[in-house]
C-alpha cells in the first residue's frame, strides 16, 4: 500500500488513460505527476479540470509530448501556453466537458452506472451527437461514463489502509477520481496508524486507494 | 450618469435576497460580495467544494488549499462546509443554488446566454463550470456592459456567439440599465443616465417599459 | 429554521409525497413521525427502506390510514404486520424498489439528472415496463428520479444554520433524502452554534435543510 | 458426511483472499465473519453504509445507531467509515467489492440467481439490497443446503422462482459440495459424505467433475 512515487507511478502503461486531481494547484498531485514525466509511459489521455499551468507538473507532462488527448473543462488560462501551443500545432486532442458533466461522468464510471440524462449543455455547440430526450417537460442530454486506468490524487491525510480525508477546496475531483480508476494512487502529506482517523470524518474509503505516496 | 463596475455590483448586491445561496462565477461578479451587508445572511457557493467562502485572502490567510473558482485564495466563514466536485455540481444542477451571478458576451430577448467563446475559428475551447450554472441556478443574473465596445447592443434577438445555456437569464444588469427577463418579453426595471425611448432605440429589441416608470 | 416539531410538519399537506429517512430505527426520525401522525395529513406517498416495524412511527402513520402509498425496498419484516395487514386488504399501494435504486433515485433526483441507466433487477420481474439498453456489452435499465414534496430524516449534531452531521450507520437515506426534497425537516439530539462544525466533516450542508426540531 | 451451518461457514471464509472488501448480506452468510482470521485484513462492507464492520454487540456495547443490514447491533473496527445510502450502493454498484455471499432459494446453471421471492400469489414482495449486491460485487458466493426439504435440487437448470441477477453466481457452498459456476458449467470443486457420481445423478444438470478429483 504505502510505496515512493516511483513505484506508484510505475502502474501507468502507455496509452492509458490517467485521471489526474486537482482544481489549479489545489489538490493537484505534483510529485505524482513528476514521477510520471521520470517513469516515460507515453500515448497517455489525461482527464483533469485543467490542462496545465506554466512550465511544471501537468504542463511539463504534455511538454514532454506524452500526452496524446486532454479531457478537461478550461484548458485556456493565462499561463497555458504549453497546451495552447501543442493545440495549436495539432500535436494534441481536446474533449471539453462541462465542469459538472466531468464530475458526474466520472462518479457515473465509479458507481456503476450506464450513462445518465444531464440538463448541462443543452441547445449549445457541446450537444453536437449527443443523444437529447425531454423528460418532464426537460430537455436533456445522454452523458456517459469516463473511466480512468489510474487515478493520481492528492489528499491530506491517509492511514496505513488506505482511508483518506481532505483539506479544504482541495478535495475537489480527488473523490470522485478515486472512485472512477482501476487503479488509484494518493499522494498524502501524512500517513498515521489505522484507527487514528474518526471514521464519521473519512471521505475517501480505503476500498478505492490502492497505492499511497508520502511526500 | 451610467454605472461605474462597483456601482452595477452594488446594484446586484441590493437585489439577492437576504439568506440566499449564491454563486458569483468568476471576475467581474466576485465583486457583489464586497457589497453584501455582513447580516444579510448571504452564503456563497463556489463551484470547486465549498459553501461559506468569504472575502479574498490576504498575507498571512492565503492558503494553496483554499480558493475560489478563479483559483485565487479565499478564506472561510463560520458555518461554511466543502464537498467534492460531484456534490458541488449537484448542488448546482440540483437547482439548489438561488441565485448565480455571471458575465455574458451575449444575452438573447428570451434569456439565452452566451458567455464561454465568441466562436473564433482559432480560439481554443474552455467552458469550466459556466453551462452547468447557467442550467442550475433558481435565477441567473447577468453582469455586463450594455454596449459592446463598437457601440453594438449585447441584448440581442438571437445570440450570434455560441451558447452557454438556454432560457436560462433571469435579470441582466448593465451599465446604463437593468432587466428582467420575463415570459411576456424583456422589461426595463431601472435606467441610468439614459431614457426608455434611447433605450429601444438603442437596443434592437421590443422592451417592456417598467410598470413603475 | 429551528421550530417545534408541530410546526415543521405543517409543511405537510394531503397528497403529499414524504421522504422518510431510515434503516430499520437506526436514523427514523420517530418524533417528525408522531407529529405528522397528529398533524392529519393524509393520503400520503410514504418512501422510506422499509414499511413501518411494530406499532409505532411509520407503522401507526399508516395504522391511521394516512397513506395511499409506499415507496420501499423491504416492507415484510417479522414485525411489519400494519403494513401486511393493509396490503393483504388491498388499502396500500406497494413500488417495490431495489435498495441501490432507491438511493441512486433519491440522489438523481436532488442532483438534477433526468433518469440514469442502473445494471441493478436486469433481467428480474422488477425490469418489467422499463426501458432497457446495451451499453458496453452490458445490460441496464432506465431509472428516474424520485422526489419528495417534504423529507423528514433525523441527524445527530446541526448547528443553527442547518449544517448537519450524523451519527454511524443512522446516517443511511438522510444526507440523500435531504438532497432530494423541497422542504427538509431534520430532527437531531444537538443544535450548536454557528461555527462549531469543522467545515470538513459537514455531511449535508446547510443549503438542503429547511427546518431543524431538536428533541 | 455432509457439513453442518458452521462448517459451511468455515469453508466460505477460507476462500475469501486475504484483504479482501466482502460483504455477507444478512442471515446465514453473516456466520463466515466468525471465522475469518483475525489477521486476514479481510474488511467487512454493510450496506447500510459502513466499511470495517465488526463483531455483533453484545451487551453495553450495543448501540441503535451502529446495526448491520439485518437491523442487529454490530460493532465498528479500527480503519472503519461511514457513507451515507446512495455512496454504499455505488460502492456495491461500481463493482469495488471483491465478494458478496448470499442465501438463495435456487441458482441455475449459468449463475441466475433465485433469492428474493418465492413468486408465491400471495406474498408481500420485499427485495432489499439483494438484487444490487448480486449484480454489484465482483465475485458472489452462494450458500444454501443443496437440495429443498422436498428432496429437490436448488441447483437448476432454470430458475423456476424470479430471478434477483442474472448470470452473477460464481460460487455455490451447500452441505455435500461446492460448485464453480465457469464458462463451460458447473465445476464440482469438493464433495462432502456424497459422490460425485451420485451428484450428478441427483442434480439435474450436467456437472464438470473437479480436475483434482
Amino acid at each position: 500500500m504505502i510505496v515512493s512515487a516511483p513505484e506508484a507511478v510505475s502502474a501507468v502503461e502507455d496509452g492509458h488513460t490517467v485521471l489526474v486531481g486537482g482544481f489549479g494547484m489545489a489538490g493537484m498531485p505534483v510529485e505524482l505527476i513528476d514521477a510520471l514525466i521520470e517513469h516515460g509511459a507515453g500515448d497517455l489521455t489525461i482527464v483533469s479540470n485543467n490542462a496545465g499551468n506554466g512550465d511544471t507538473g501537468l504542463a511539463a507532462l504534455l511538454a514532454a509530448g506524452r500526452v496524446r488527448k486532454v479531457v478537461c473543462s478550461f484548458p485556456r488560462q493565462s499561463d497555458s501556453w504549453v497546451f495552447d501551443g501543442l493545440y495549436r500545432a495539432g500535436q494534441i486532442e481536446l474533449e471539453v466537458v462541462p465542469q459538472g458533466n466531468l464530475a458526474e461522468r466520472l462518479r457515473a464510471a465509479g458507481a456503476g452506472i450506464g450513462a445518465f440524462f444531464s440538463p448541462t449543455g443543452v441547445g449549445t455547440p457541446l450537444a453536437e451527437g449527443k443523444e437529447s430526450r425531454v423528460i418532464d417537460g426537460r430537455e436533456y442530454l445522454l452523458e456517459y461514463p469516463i473511466r480512468g486506468d489510474v487515478a493520481l490524487i492528492r489528499a491530506h491525510v491517509a492511514d496505513k489502509m488506505g482511508n483518506l480525508v481532505y483539506r479544504k477546496t482541495a478535495r475537489n475531483f480527488g473523490p470522485v477520481m478515486a472512485t472512477a480508476a482501476a487503479v488509484t494512487i494518493a499522494q498524502v502529506s501524512r500517513i498515521v496508524e489505522v484507527g487514528e482517523l474518526d471514521p464519521e470524518v473519512v471521505v475517501t474509503p480505503a476500498i478505492y486507494v490502492n497505492r499511497l505516496v508520502q511526500v | 450618469m451610467s454605472l461605474s463596475r462597483e456601482q452595477m455590483a452594488e446594484i446586484v448586491a441590493r437585489d439577492i435576497p437576504d439568506g440566499a445561496y449564491v454563486n458569483l462565477g468568476i471576475g467581474q461578479p466576485t465583486m457583489v460580495a464586497d457589497y453584501l451587508r455582513p447580516d444579510s445572511g448571504v452564503v456563497l457557493h463556489t463551484e470547486n467544494g465549498m459553501l461559506g467562502m468569504g472575502r479574498p485572502a490576504i498575507g498571512d490567510e492565503i492558503d494553496p488549499d483554499l480558493t475560489n473558482a478563479g483559483k485565487q485564495p479565499v478564506t472561510e466563514l463560520p458555518g461554511a462546509s466543502y464537498f467534492h466536485h460531484a456534490d458541488s455540481f449537484a448542488m448546482m444542477r440540483g437547482g439548489h443554488l438561488d441565485v448565480c451571478i455571471m458575465g455574458a458576451f451575449q444575452v438573447s430577448a428570451r434569456g439565452d446566454l452566451a458567455n464561454w467563446s465568441t466562436g473564433a475559428p482559432d480560439a481554443i475551447p474552455a467552458v469550466g463550470g459556466a453551462m452547468d450554472l447557467a442550467i442550475g441556478a433558481k435565477q441567473v443574473f447577468v453582469m455586463m456592459s450594455l454596449f459592446a465596445k463598437d457601440g453594438k447592443p449585447k441584448l440581442v434577438p438571437e445570440c450570434t456567439y455560441p451558447l452557454t445555456g438556454r432560457a436560462c437569464v433571469s435579470r441582466v444588469y448593465t451599465d446604463v440599465a437593468t432587466f428582467a427577463v420575463e415570459p411576456d418579453g424583456v422589461r426595463v426595471v431601472e435606467t441610468f443616465g439614459i431614457t426608455v425611448d434611447e433605450l429601444i432605440t438603442r437596443v434592437g429589441i421590443p422592451l417592456v417599459p417598467s410598470p413603475f416608470d
